[in-house]
């Protein structure tokens, strides 16, 4: 039961000119509970405000009801109005006679009885309203980048240029990520590592910067402004803070047979390694999984050699726990496991590669110093095939569905280069179709063609068979000319689509992000909020959240940092007060709200209770984060008892609209 | 006796979720797109905060048909609500149809916040079909039927 | 004592639904037997007993108290009862009828319930004596004679006729208003299918049972029984054995909001249900244990304490046989009996 | 012709007195602006708000009282929250009364009385106390120890200063559980204090309070050598239909509606322990 | 079989693996079966039961029992694996305070069938083989099992236990049963026909809630019905809608989750087929969202707690069976 005050709003002809706002006025007086009952011109103006703010001190109102246009448009106004005069915001409700009565009806009686109607619903509901006060919960003013490749690099160094620390934690020994496996990048040509690695220096030296490489993270606890992050810092056996990145270690380590990840197996490295020159940090990693001192406890060489003293053969595992305010995420993609495509040999011959190899094979800090040679007898290849979508736009079961984004553009730029450097050299592409949708990607896609004469061909390869000379006979369609064509390459590149990293999953997890089928991470909205997640607190840059090329990445990285600056920058978050609330004496703790749940806001709690007579016991109950709660409802639903209740939207509430519309 | 449908005045009970449905109504009354006053709409933050018990109850006081409008598939403000009340109401009207109640006193729709005219055509369809339909006997609480 | 052909069954029943609606047990969709009016073409059931009482009749499930209209501060109450008809009811066996002297002990002592009392008023029971028994009767442990039932009048159906006996006022006229339908006739065949019945009711498995603890003198001696636990320990906390029983009579009284104005409704209620004494201050029976406990001692012990020796129970054997987990007041009976 | 037990009667709320922060008192009368009807000390009404629920409550008022009947009600639920919330001529429905009430013309005339009550236990025993007050020639001595959580938690407060205090041959002992500031008097929970007090023996005691109130002063008046036919007190929170029908009042096989509210503790002692 | 049982029990007792025993308990006559706690060898030589006639799902129970001390013995026949597995799902039961052992199920003699061929004044039933042999006060009768055997049987789902810890007989297997042919039927009247049928049913309901308290998927410390402040609570299905609206919403709360163990139908003293309210709900999600028997296993979602993008629209009712 609430003192209620009720005030029509004419909106100057706008509703009064097909609602009897007077009428309308005088029927809701006399509704239970209504003390005081009005109309005026313009209710959102502030002389109109000041009726509603008077009357609320005047008539001691504990309920307000505005039949005026829609809540979408004034709700906020009224609230304000009415917390000024002392009520608390959410005791207002707002019944919308306007675009939903006066603008659509002609008719005055009927208009004015459906506009008494709705009055009537806002009144019913307004008497189960309780006050609602919206939480706050503070920031911890700490961002935390999973993954360091060129997104989470950029999203660190922008978070960390606006004056907050950042943390970036690296699986691999180094950051980097994939761009610095790259030669050089289109559609401009500059190398990939002369504009990444200034970069990667940029973040080891950045103060607010703090790289966790060689680790993962294990567990996410905690919300929006306030996760805690337990992460794992794989053992080395390196004293990160002793080496020195002097390399001796590396070069005396006997065992050197281990295939090199970064030249993705092309050659070998030894089992203290560092990936490569420019890496950071730049210290060593010793290979557990190679290096003998630590697998059979003979040798221990390298730690003879370090003048540092760095080498720690005892190091173990360690986990650190952190405060963050800001998750973004920046894991990556890999290219696709190639065993379903079998037709084109891969695993059958060395001279069948995928771009990313073909990259390593024009890079000067690659295992041929940049000489492009075939991986099998090292002699220079006359004919290259390039193979565009394998296993992008796949509706066979075997690939992605999905347009991996990039490879058209990559497969020109290796075509180009390879003409350039070797115009000897027969280039053929066989592509579905060509996507350069891009600032001078068009451009740069003719250059190829006209300039540098590469083959391009609209057709699908059918098989690869490796032929005992050496070549690889490529049967393919060409199918603009509808024939059969059978070349004989000395080199196949395959441009394989790309798919998140396998970490990209239990991360997701971890965070309650949503994923599509395809394992990328899913925006809050895919038009309007493209970098974040609908988890609060969680962003996304780069391709974990879909294919894109390095521009895009680095837009979005900025995007993301934007967004993580602008909650940094708060103190404390305000909570939308209309969230679900568990009644846990009702709750079984079935977990069918944590279920629907799109935030992960729901979890459960094993909790003592005293029993009505006198006993304890333990329940299982949800607890609702009403931090990390939108007020969606879902679980409200997804709850059989109705333990699970929205604030704002309660059951009893909506029913009581319910009886009133249908009187 | 022969119930007169051209003078039958159906009630409807219209559920919109605040993000798309129900500023698409407010497109329909801003661009003056008219339909029939029997549609009454309640606001609700999600399609799926609508819970099965609010569309007996709607039909217990006496609606004649009810109808669920929600942000297209795949357009949830809360990226997921819409494909719950998807399931949820699949089942609940397939149920309802079960024990005979007519099945075109309940519908679902998708209405984007830029569908004015959507909102205003399905609800003109809608309440058109109730009328014909008549007045809601198979659900009704007799307790609640003005004497 | 009166005679009707059987062939005269239909003529009989659409005389007296003529003049006052008649409910008999009609067999229904669930293959049971449930009171229904008697309309031209409806049969009486051969089933035993109807799976609901006949309690219905005086005490329905629901029935609207009276009626609210509020305006503003005001409030008018409505007394909303309509004058209530006559009405007839068939086939109540002797069982149910015993009930009703029970019932009449709680709703007809001060204060009088009128609801009940005007339906008492306006309805006439015409029993009928059971000839085939189940194994779960035992009326005969009450005392109750399951050959010769009361009523305000009672009948003996055989294969070619049913007798009718008036006992009562009621039932003397209402057998005048029937005429020249009912003849005289001979008691022979109906003494010969009493003596039949007889037969059957000696061999019934619980007619026996020893009563001789279910006294007031030893209420806090049974009530603190340790037994209680394990016989309560599986019980669902349904209404089941409430709902069908024939002397249950708790209630509930509650509003309902029509859209229109207030309606007060009094329906059943069980007193297995967890939260039938939840008050104001609290429970005092918080679990099924102490529910359980209250109905079977108020039955077996505080009715008969209060009420001259008189049990609650009537023998009728529904719960006996629609219990979900096959608990009752057999089992009860048997189990505390054995405690002497 | 039968009187109609279950329909109530309208009654007008003709005033509202705020006792405690948490307990009004409202004055009642029937449309015609006469008492509703006559009742014992201690028996009960039900009132009822249409469509929010009924509620069983003791009627505080005394029966001399001619003009009206009042009630003291604690703000706990649905129905008492909605009663909190009406302004004076605001209709409520009333039925009763119910119960037995105290013996006041039988066992208890002509007798020494004490009263013991806590917090809102006071409303049932405010009828008793006013009605004895009244009739002072037909009852002895007077005692009342009245506790509360605080001074504002007294209920009646300023009839307790202004008029009992003030009468020949009535004695009132006030405590609240905790020191606070203005006030002088007894600190301590009631069943210490009524041991402080050290009682005559001779007295008969009425009390009402929270349950466990009840428990340890029972337990202190056992001790200084009172005896359990000598205690009444009530169970009107037992009662929901008001007439014994409804099948949830009742105690082993007495009904707090029809053989209660009222109890000696005797009568309790030979009842199942399920209170 | 009952024998090995008690056996087994009482080593379990006797080792104190377990220290209580649910099972079920002889009564007066051979068909009066109530689920019972044993807590020494005694009670169980004194009462402990296995035969065909042993229909309760003990499995909700669990419930309060695994929240006791100590470990209880559960025996479960094959259809209760599936209403204790999705109960584990939903956390209501403490697995580690339970011991299950999954019993053998031959499908269930049901009292009421047998009473509703005729047979009345039922004072004794054995079964012989495929024969079930009844004294009655008025003779000796007999009646072939499968005709005495209540729906849910003769339409048994699976014979295989999908929880336990030991087993007893022959592990069986998931079976290709008919148990949606009435549904069908059902659906293939005209909605007139569908309404006055169940009218005819529904209206028999006296809210005695044994449905919903038998049921092992109701588990909810309050049920909406009984909450004044749900806004919905009834007691006494004052009209008609009442009943609908009863038993929609509760074969709504339980789609998904329901295991189809027709206790729900067993229990109702009016005979009411409520199963066929819940076997609506599994047909339906079996058709729409893919099959799905819950409680078959730990992992996969409620189908009511989960989507697909490509879900069908609700509107695919109007468009299933036409003008059905």
């Amino acid at each position: 039961m609430q003192r209620i005050g009720v005030f029509i709003c004419h909106c100057g002809t706008n509703i009064a000119a097909t609602v009897d706002v007077k009428a309308v006025a005088e029927a809701l007086k006399h509704e239970p509970g209504v003390v005081f009952s009005t109309d005026y011109p313009y209710m959102c103006s502030e002389a109109g405000q000041n009726i509603v703010k008077d009357a609320i001190r005047d008539y001691h109102l504990s309920g307000v009801v505005i039949c005026s246009c829609s809540p979408r448009m004034h709700e906020a106004t009224f609230r304000k109005a009415a917390a000024v005069a002392g009520l608390n915001p959410y005791m207002v409700e707002i019944a919308n006679i306007r675009e939903q009565c006066s603008w659509i009806h002609k008719d005055i009686p009927q208009a004015t009885e459906k506009a008494i109607t709705l009055g009537k619903a806002a009144i019913a509901k307004v008497h189960l309203n309780a006050p609602l006060y919206a939480g706050e919960s503070p920031v911890v003013k700490r961002a935390l980048v999973i993954g360091g490749g060129i997104a989470g690099i950029q999203t660190a160094l922008d978070i960390a240029d606006a004056g907050f620390p950042v943390d970036i934690v690296e699986t691999k020994p180094t950051i980097g990520g994939k761009m610095t496996q790259l030669d050089k990048t289109f559609p401009t040509l500059d190398c990939a590592a002369c504009i990444l690695t200034p970069k990667m220096v940029d973040c080891a030296q950045n103060e607010n910067i703090k790289i966790y490489s060689y680790s993962e993270v294990t567990d996410v606890k905690g919300f929006v402004g306030n996760f805690t992050v337990t992460i794992k810092r794989k053992a080395r056996y390196v004293d990160e803070t002793k080496c020195t990145g002097c390399g001796i270690c590396t070069e005396k380590c006997p065992m050197k047979k281990v295939p090199n990840e970064f030249n993705l197996g092309m050659n070998n490295r030894s089992a203290v390694y560092i990936p490569f020159a420019q890496a950071v940090p730049k210290v060593a990693t010793i290979d557990p999984e190679h290096c003998n001192m630590l697998k059979k406890g003979k040798c221990g060489l390298c730690a003879k050699v370090c003048t540092a003293g760095a080498i720690d053969y005892k190091q173990k595992d360690e986990f650190i726990e952190e405060q963050y305010g800001a998750i973004v995420v920046a894991t990556g993609y890999n290219p696709i496991n190639l065993d379903k495509f079998d037709e084109f040999a891969y695993s059958q011959s060395k001279d069948v590669i995928t771009s990313l190899e073909f990259e390593r094979l024009t890079n000067a800090a690659g295992p041929t110093s940049g000489t492009l040679l075939r991986p099998s007898d090292g002699k220079h290849p006359h004919t290259i095939v390039f193979v565009q979508c394998v296993g992008s736009r796949d509706t066979s079961g075997c690939g992605k569905e999905y347009c991996s984004k990039i490879c058209c553009m990559y497969t020109a730029k290796h075509a180009m280069l390879t003409r350039e450097k070797y115009p000897d050299t027969d280039v053929y592409v066989f592509y579905i179709d060509v996507r350069t949708p891009g600032k001078s990607f068009d451009e740069f896609y003719r250059r190829a063609v006209e300039q540098y004469g590469v083959h391009y061909i609209k057709g699908m390869v059918g098989k690869i068979v490796p032929q005992a000379d050496g070549t690889l006979a490529v049967q393919a369609s060409d199918l603009l000319d509808n024939k059969q064509l059978h070349i004989n390459a000395d080199l196949v590149v395959l441009a394989a689509a790309i798919e998140p990293d396998k970490s990209a999953r239990p991360l997701a997890t971890m965070l309650t992000a949503s994923m599509d089928t395809n394992d990328f991470f899913t925006e809050a909205h895919p038009k309007l909020r493209p970098v974040e997640s609908p988890t609060a607190g969680v962003f996304l840059s780069g391709t974990c959240q879909g294919p894109k090329d390095i521009p895009e990445t680095v837009s979005q990285a900025g995007a993301a940092a934007s967004k993580v600056i602008g909650l940094l920058c708060k103190d404390k978050l305000t909570c939308n007060p209309c969230v679900a609330h568990s009644d846990e004496w009702m709750c079984n703790g079935c977990s069918a709200c944590e279920k629907v749940c799109p935030y992960g806001a729901i979890t459960y709690e094993d909790k003592e209770f005293r029993m009505p007579d006198r006993t304890t016991a333990i329940r299982r109950v949800a607890i609702v984060n009403e931090a990390v709660c939108q007020g969606c409802g879902a679980c409200t639903v997804a709850c059989p008892s109705g333990a699970m209740d929205l604030k704002g939207f309660s059951n009893s509430q909506i029913m009581a609209e319910v009886d009133a519309i249908c009187k | 006796m022969q119930v007169n449908n051209s003078e039958f005045k159906p009630k409807i009970v219209a559920f919109c979720c605040n993000w798309c449905s129900y500023a698409g109504a407010d497109l329909a009354g801003t661009n003056r797109l008219n339909y029939p006053a029997d549609v009454k709409i309640i606001r609700v933050p999600c399609s799926c905060r609508v819970n099965p018990m609010f569309i007996l109850r709607a039909f217990q006081r006496g609606a004649d048909g009810v109808i669920l409008c929600g942000c297209h598939p795949g357009d949830c403000h809360y990226t997921t609500g819409n494909y719950y009340t998807r399931r949820r109401m699949t089942l609940l009207f397939s149920m309802l149809d079960y024990l005979g109640i007519e099945k075109e006193r309940t519908r679902v729709e998708w209405v984007s916040a830029a569908e004015g005219a959507k909102f205003a055509a399905t609800m003109n369809d809608f309440v058109e079909t109730v009328t014909k339909l008549g007045e809601n006997k198979r659900l009704e609480d007799l307790r609640c039927k003005e004497k | 004592m009166l005679k009707l052909p059987i062939a005269k069954l239909d003529e009989f029943f659409a005389a007296i639904a003529a003049k006052e609606t008649l409910y008999l047990p009609v067999d229904n969709e669930g293959g049971q037997a449930q009171y229904k009016e008697w309309k031209e073409g409806v049969s009486l059931s051969r089933a035993l007993n109807t799976v609901r009482s006949a309690k219905d009749f005086f005490f329905p499930q629901t029935e609207n108290l009276m009626e609210f209209k509020t305006q503003g501060k005001a409030i008018e109450v409505i007394d909303s009862r309509k004058e209530s008809e006559d009405f007839v009811i068939f086939g109540v066996r002797a069982c149910d009828a015993r009930s009703f002297t029970i019932l009449d002990k709680v709703f007809l002592v001060d204060p009088v319930d009128t609801y009940y009392k005007t339906r008492r008023e306006h309805g006439t029971i015409i029993s009928l004596a059971c000839t085939r028994p189940e194994e779960t009767c035992f009326c005969p442990l009450f005392g109750i004679d399951a050959t010769e039932p009361e009523g305000d009048m009672r009948g003996w159906m055989t294969e070619d006729a049913l007798y009718l006996e008036p006992v009562t006022e009621k039932g003397t006229a209402l057998a005048q208003a029937l005429g020249d339908l009912l003849e005289d006739a001979d008691a022979a065949p109906v003494e010969e299918q009493k003596e039949n019945t007889k037969k059957i009711l000696e061999k019934l498995p619980f007619s026996k049972l020893d009563m001789e603890e279910f006294n007031g003198d030893n209420l806090l001696k049974l009530f603190d029984s340790p037994k209680w636990a394990g016989l309560s320990e599986a019980c669902l906390g349904c209404g089941t054995c409430t709902f069908v029983c024939p002397t249950c009579q708790c209630y509930d009284i509650r509003d309902f909001n029509t859209g229109h104005g207030i309606q007060r409704f009094r329906c059943w209620d069980s007193c297995m249900y967890s939260d039938f004494t939840r008050m104001a201050h609290g429970n005092p029976r918080l679990t099924q244990l102490e529910r359980f406990r209250q109905r079977f001692m108020h039955k077996l012990v505080y009715f008969p304490s209060n009420n001259d020796g008189e049990y609650g129970c009537v023998g009728c054997g529904r719960c006996l046989s629609k219990c979900p987990i096959s608990m009752n007041i057999v089992k009860v009976i048997k189990t505390l009996g054995e405690d002497k | 012709m039968d009187r109609e037990t279950l329909i109530p009667q309208v009654g007008v709320v003709t005033d509202i007195r705020q006792d405690t922060p948490d307990v009004k008192t409202f004055r009642v009368v029937g449309l015609d602006g006469k008492k509703l009807f006559e009742h014992i000390p201690g028996q009960c009404a039900m009132v009822s708000v249409p469509g929010v629920g009924e509620g069983m409550f003791s009627i505080t008022s005394s029966p001399t009282n001619e003009a009206y009947m009042e009630f003291s009600i604690k703000k706990c639920g649905c129905l008492t929250s909605w009663l909190h919330m009406i302004e004076p001529d605001q209709q409520v429905t009333v039925r009763g009364p119910y119960g037995n009430g105290f013996p006041v013309e039988s066992a208890l005339k002509g007798k020494d009385l004490l009263f013991i009550a806590g917090g809102i236990g006071l409303a049932p025993l405010r009828s008793v106390i006013n009605y004895v007050r009244d009739k002072r020639e037909n009852y002895g001595k007077v005692q009342i120890v009245y506790g509360s959580r605080s001074k504002e938690d007294l209920v009646d407060y300023q009839e307790i200063i202004n008029e009992w205090m003030k009468d020949d041959g009535v004695e009132v002992f006030l405590t609240i559980d905790r020191e606070q500031e203005g006030w002088d008097g007894h600190v301590g929970f009631v069943p210490n204090y009524v041991k402080e007090l050290n009682p005559d023996l001779g007295l008969t005691v009425l009390m009402c309070g929270p349950p466990i109130m009840i428990k340890f002063t029972l337990a202190g008046l056992k001790e200084l050598g009172f005896k359990e036919t000598q205690v009444y007190t009530t169970m009107e929170l037992r009662m929901k239909c008001g007439v014994g029908k409804c099948g949830r009042c009742n105690i082993g096989n007495k009904y707090v509606c029809k053989d209660g509210p009222v109890f000696r503790f005797d009568q309790l002692d030979e009842l199942p322990s399920e209170y | 079989m009952q024998r090995e049982m008690i056996e087994r029990a009482k080593a379990l007792l006797a080792d104190g693996t377990v220290n209580r025993v649910i099972g079920w308990k002889a009564g007066e006559f051979d068909y009066d079966i109530t689920p019972a706690v044993f807590t020494t060898a005694e009670e169980l030589d004194a009462g402990f039961l296995y035969n065909d006639l042993c229909a309760a799902n003990l499995s909700k129970y669990l419930i309060k029992e695994s929240r006791k001390e100590g470990k209880i013995l559960a025996f479960l026949k094959p259809c209760d694996t599936y209403s204790f597995s999705q109960l584990l799902k939903e956390h209501r039961i403490w697995r580690d305070h339970v011991y299950v052992i999954g019993v053998p199920c031959e499908g269930k003699v049901d009292v009421d069938t047998v009473k509703s061929k005729g047979i009345t004044g039922i004072c004794s039933m054995r079964c012989d083989g495929e024969t079930v042999r009844v004294e009655t006060l008025y003779g000796e009768e007999s009646i072939k099992k499968d005709e005495a055997m209540a729906d849910r049987c003769l339409n048994c789902k699976s014979k295989k236990h999908v929880v336990y810890d030991e087993l007893m007989g022959e592990e069986g297997d998931v079976l290709d049963s008919h148990r949606f042919d009435m549904v069908e039927k059902l659906e293939n009247m005209t909605p007139d026909e569908r309404f006055a049928f169940w009218r005819g049913e529904l209206s028999r309901c006296i809210r005695c809630n044994a449905c919903r308290n038998v049921c092992p998927a109701c588990t909810c410390e309050k049920c909406v019905f009984d909450n004044d402040a749900s806004g919905i609570a009834q007691k006494a299905a004052v009209d008609s809608f009442e009943e609908n609206m009863f038993h929609i919403i509760r074969a709504f709360h339980v789609a998904g989750r329901c295991t189809d163990c027709g206790e729900c139908s067993r229990v109702c003293p009016q005979n009411i087929p409520l199963h066929l309210l819940n076997r609506k709900f599994i047909k339906d999600i079996d058709e729409l969202y893919g099959e799905y028997q819950a409680g078959a296993d730990p992992d996969t979602k409620p189908p009511l707690n989960t989507f697909t993008q490509e879900d069908a629209e609700p509107s695919v009712i109007y468009e299933r069976g036409g003008n059905k």
